[in-house]
């Protein structure tokens, strides 16, 4: 069933906003504003979107190193300026500046920070879903990883005990192509990864992850097995990132034509031509959205710039949950 | 009231306790629900809470892993993944997991989890089944190493490593299972961070703990015969290290022997020793010893293996060397 | 197929082997002469004898922590003698008494051993089949590996990357129903462990284990499609442990009368069975035959405890290829 | 004949001129082959010899275990495993197997592999890509810990590192890749296990590897200035560690000072001011200090990162001290 004009407007409007975060976050990379490796995930935003179009504030999320747009959709906007904060490495970022692009969480919405050893959120998020179970609540456990990513023998572990247990959870697998340089079909055996749970008895979809509204049913259909007790499910996103691996990376890799082929399949502008000719919304109407987010991310940036660097002292902080070491 | 239990009784009665104060607590890993664990540590918790007591497949990174994410939402896991020698496979999750997310969490949530394991040499088990594996946890911010000596011990720092909001890597020491002691019937617990005095003595501080404290109260109880006064420290939480308690008695005594299972590179000793020697260059009367384990993998053969490991006589050649320098 | 009379003959000498040779070594880790933990595989003899029937002597081997009989068998009848011994701790031993019942190797033989991380071999079978490659031989290795072992992450990234290069390994699944306590059915999804494979397109069979006649058939297909540059294969072998976990384990958590129905699986009595009625062979030529073993393991015994210890100072030896350490 | 090139080419070249004189030589890891690796230290090589390098998943216990297995059969595998952190999911290869491999075979084969990783902090990449991992490593006997410090050593130990029939893990700092020094073009090979003694000096002795050593070198030039004239020992190979060469010169000076990047607790300083002070306990003048990482994670912010690192006035702080001693 296609999603009404009202839904895929709101979902339109989060990915534009995920774009044009990750646009600028790559601007004031570039220009070394913002310290450290940063990865971008433009290309991938209807399964970003679309995902947490579903999922719950009480859900726990485990985003992934390419997971900026999730991380932003998951906070209340009053808090998103302070994710761009993290990226700043600024005092006011959501944690403080410790964490930076990949570490960025938020408990207050249950988006659980990811950590940066692929493979390692796999298993982490068994323990969410155990909790939720122990604890008698519905709570799913919405773990985003790549393609790449499922090489790990962490991914085993959690699939077999996941299966075994029937624990909540979601393995949200964006297949980008790509692992840095190398191709899915250097590293993996299946056709499509999603395969890869026949072996465990675990249901598991192929999805176009540049299309919302495929994107969507599937996360729901995969969200209500598991909060009815049906364990869990492995949904494949097949998408594309349009920069390299990080911002900087020229993805020589690439076969020629490959990026263009991909953005003919632009997420964005996908929902765009629906929304004209599906939903009579007119192109005014697309303007004024991008508009209103340009202004709403240029907000985010202005206040990480403006923002103070964090007290060094701090870098000695929540070592020990009681005990404090040894500062200068 | 207390009566002579086991070690193994006395760390199963700490579970028992406190699985039965807080319904928060529960105990994961191989083989630990229905048969009690490979040791029988954890035995008659199943039976008493099925649903708080799960055997799982040999996946020591998802039990760990495990642990880390249902830590974060309040619970508190007892993960056990029998022999400390296995933590090479969830190492990860210890190290660079575990370890952090306090630090990543600017401590709104703390892995509160205590990882039981089995350490140290003597029931010829080999290479992959003996090693003491302190030194691979020290050096990682954020975790916290305990190594109980006694049964007394075992219950009060168990309890201990249970309630704590760190994530606790619990060491059990194969040697020490069927060692009997004095255990308060009642639930207790004892501070972590803080070494305990064994002994007071004025002419050498013996810094030991686990199996090889006994080596010390031998050593001190032949050394008195000589006329010579030792004072033994049990570290009990390896890391972070209560410095202050070694520091005090070297003060005081000028001599340190540090005795530990283990290779001796890089062994816990190590930094003990260089701790005591920055902070003490002018105390010291003798160099300072470490009697440890070759530097070398745990053989299977007994006669290999007692070759490698630290043996008594080396403790009271070091001390005497020491008095002698 | 059946066997000939000739090749089931020896092989039903080879189960025989196993089983005395188990049951000498149960009885001298009972009494204490054997130091450390004993694991036996009485009851698992079809298996062990049928893989060892059709590997070559070239062949990679990596045995497991339950692989007394696979040792005994990949071994040169010289020197079998020397694997009680290593058991028995003695300087005369394989490896000098340095390793014991879990890590016995022979190299001369391509016997890689036991490491005694559940999982570790097997990803070092990785390397050996890598190096069949590597050097254009068509030398196949085959990893014996527990049902309970299939829980490690590292299983995953052997099967994902022997699929991916089509590497000449055989995984020998030896389903005994338990890992130490815990029946398969609670720690994997599966029905059947060997359907795992599917999920790397990586051809699997289950197979009776206690019967060398679907053991060797089976074995031998997954040995042709590997050297032929097949890629790997998944066998389970379904069979049981008679005895506990490790020798002493009373194995409590077995349910009344399983065993029983086990022994009537016995490996071999079935094949006496065979030899009897479809071979023609003689009751007094298997008791030769058992008269025969019974001689020859217990002079490995013999060898064994006449053995003198290892000289203490070895255990400072080999540390490194090139260097010495501090000895005492 | 010898130019000026980066520790990153330095590299390079000593694969390049490996793979070329021994076909048993091959490199394995992620991403190494194509693109040459995440830092291009494998660039070319691919292009030369397709058959010889080879792009994984991203299954770095499975990299790990097949250069065991390769080795064990006789190749000579260099693996890379990118960020030395990510040692944690392969620890068990490294640890269990590798390391004791040539003792489980009683010397008739070994892990002759490298396993390469960029280890250290200052590129602001947190908590599992900055850390120093040498001591997770360096109490395991069996296993070669080398950190080369310019390109000269990068070029010279890697050639021996990958011709070393042990499991050498090679560390290569990633605040050096883009440093710059002379090295010849022909094939040379520097002696692994033997420090270098970079400096002469009578009053104090450094003690430094990778980046710390230019913390080292720059005290040594400052403090040369106040009349004060330095030693300074470059480890090379950590584990087994030169000792004798640290302890010649402090023998002589008297005086030690550790430069470590990694928290202090039961980093590598540790071992060498045990070693240093029980060896040369009269020798001592002053106190050794440790100058190195607080003990934390690394966390993202510049500042932050700064405040954790070991700081350049750190070191004349610790040398006059010791020697206002
Ligand atoms: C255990 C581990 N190995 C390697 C890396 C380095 N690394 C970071 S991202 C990445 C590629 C991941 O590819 P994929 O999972 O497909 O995610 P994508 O980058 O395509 O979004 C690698 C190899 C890591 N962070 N952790
Ligand atoms: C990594 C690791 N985890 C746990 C163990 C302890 N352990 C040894 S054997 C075993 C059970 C293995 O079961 P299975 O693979 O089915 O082999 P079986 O004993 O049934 O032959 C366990 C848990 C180990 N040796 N290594
Ligand atoms: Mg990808
Ligand atoms: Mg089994």
């Amino acid at each position: 069933m296609a999603l009404s004009k009202e839904r895929l407007v709101k979902i339109y409007e989060d990915m534009v906003l995920i774009r044009r975060f990750e646009l600028e976050v790559e601007k004031y990379s570039k220009n070394g504003t913002i310290p450290g490796f940063i990865h971008l995930g433009v290309g991938q935003e209807a399964t970003q979107a679309g995902i947490l179009a579903v999922l719950r504030k009480t859900d726990y999320k485990f985003p992934d190193h390419r997971s900026h747009g999730a991380i932003v959709l998951s906070s209340d906007p009053k808090d998103r300026p302070r994710i761009m904060a993290e990226i700043f490495a600024k005092k006011t970022g959501l944690n403080g500046g410790r964490g930076g692009s990949m570490h960025v969480n938020d408990l207050t919405v249950r988006n659980m920070g990811f950590n940066a050893i692929e493979g390692s959120v796999v298993v982490t998020g068994l323990g969410t879903a155990f909790a939720s179970v122990y604890n008698h609540t519905d709570d799913v456990t919405a773990i985003f990883m790549g393609d790449g990513t499922l090489g790990e023998g962490a991914c085993h572990e959690s699939l077999n005990m996941a299966a075994t247990w029937k624990l909540p959870i979601l393995y949200c697998v964006v297949n980008n192509q790509y692992a840095i340089s190398t191709p899915v079909s250097e590293s993996h055996p299946q056709k499509q990864l999603a395969t890869w749970a026949d072996g465990y008895c675990v249901p598991n979809e192929v999805v176009d992850g540049n299309d919302v509204e495929a994107v969507i049913p599937a996360v729901e259909r995969a969200t209500a097995r598991a909060r009815a007790g049906g364990g869990p499910t492995l949904l494949e996103f097949m998408t594309y990132r349009w920069q390299g691996h990080f911002s900087g990376d020229p993805a020589a890799y690439r076969p020629a034509g490959e990026l263009e082929r991909w953005k003919e399949k632009d997420p964005l502008k996908l929902t765009e031509r629906r929304l004209l000719s599906e939903h009579g919304v007119r192109e005014t109407d697309l303007e004024q959205i991008q508009a209103r987010v340009e202004a709403e991310v240029a907000g985010y940036v202005q206040f990480a710039l403006a923002s103070p660097d964090p007290d060094p002292a701090d870098a000695a902080k929540h070592v020990y949950a009681d005990i404090e070491v040894e500062a200068r | 009231m207390s009566r002579i239990l086991t070690f193994s009784k006395a760390l199963n009665e700490a579970l028992h306790q406190e699985m039965e104060q807080d319904e928060k607590v529960f105990i994961i890993g191989e083989d630990v629900a229905k048969m009690g664990g490979d040791f029988g540590i954890t035995s008659g918790i199943w039976k008493r809470w099925p649903n708080r007591a799960y055997d799982t497949a040999l996946s020591e990174s998802a039990i760990v892993g495990l642990a880390c994410g249902a830590a974060v939402c309040g619970l508190r896991p007892v993960a056990e993944v029998m022999f400390a020698d296995f933590i090479g496979v969830c190492y990860d999750q210890v190290v660079n997991n575990a370890a952090k997310l306090c630090y990543m969490y600017n401590g709104q949530a703390s892995a509160q989890l205590v990882v039981r394991a089995v350490t140290g040499g003597g029931i010829r088990c080999a290479y992959q089944h003996s090693q003491c594996i302190e030194p691979w946890l020290m050096n990682v911010p954020g975790l916290v190493v305990v190594a109980p000596a006694t049964p007394y011990e075992a219950k009060g720092l168990l309890v201990s490593a249970i309630r704590s909001n760190n994530p606790v890597i619990f060491l059990e020491h194969k040697g020490l299972y069927n060692t009997k002691g004095e255990v308060p019937e009642e639930l207790y617990s004892l501070p972590l961070y803080q070494a305990h005095l064994e002994r007071e003595g004025t002419d050498i501080t013996l810094v030991a703990g686990m199996t090889m404290l006994n080596f010390a109260q031998r050593a001190a109880d032949e050394l008195a015969k000589e006329g010579l006064s030792c004072e033994i420290i049990n570290p009990r939480t390896l890391c972070p290290l209560d410095k202050d308690a070694i520091l005090n008695s070297v003060a005081k005594t000028g001599r340190l022997v540090i005795i530990q299972e283990g290779p001796k590179f890089m062994g816990y000793g190590a930094e003990v020793g260089s701790m005591v020697s920055e902070a003490l260059f002018e105390y010291l009367k003798a160099p300072i010893r470490r009697v440890t384990s070759l530097d070398t993998p745990v053989p299977f053969a007994p006669v290999l293996e007692d070759y490698v490991l630290p043996q008594y006589p080396d403790v009271l050649k070091a001390c005497r060397e020491v008095m002698a320098f």
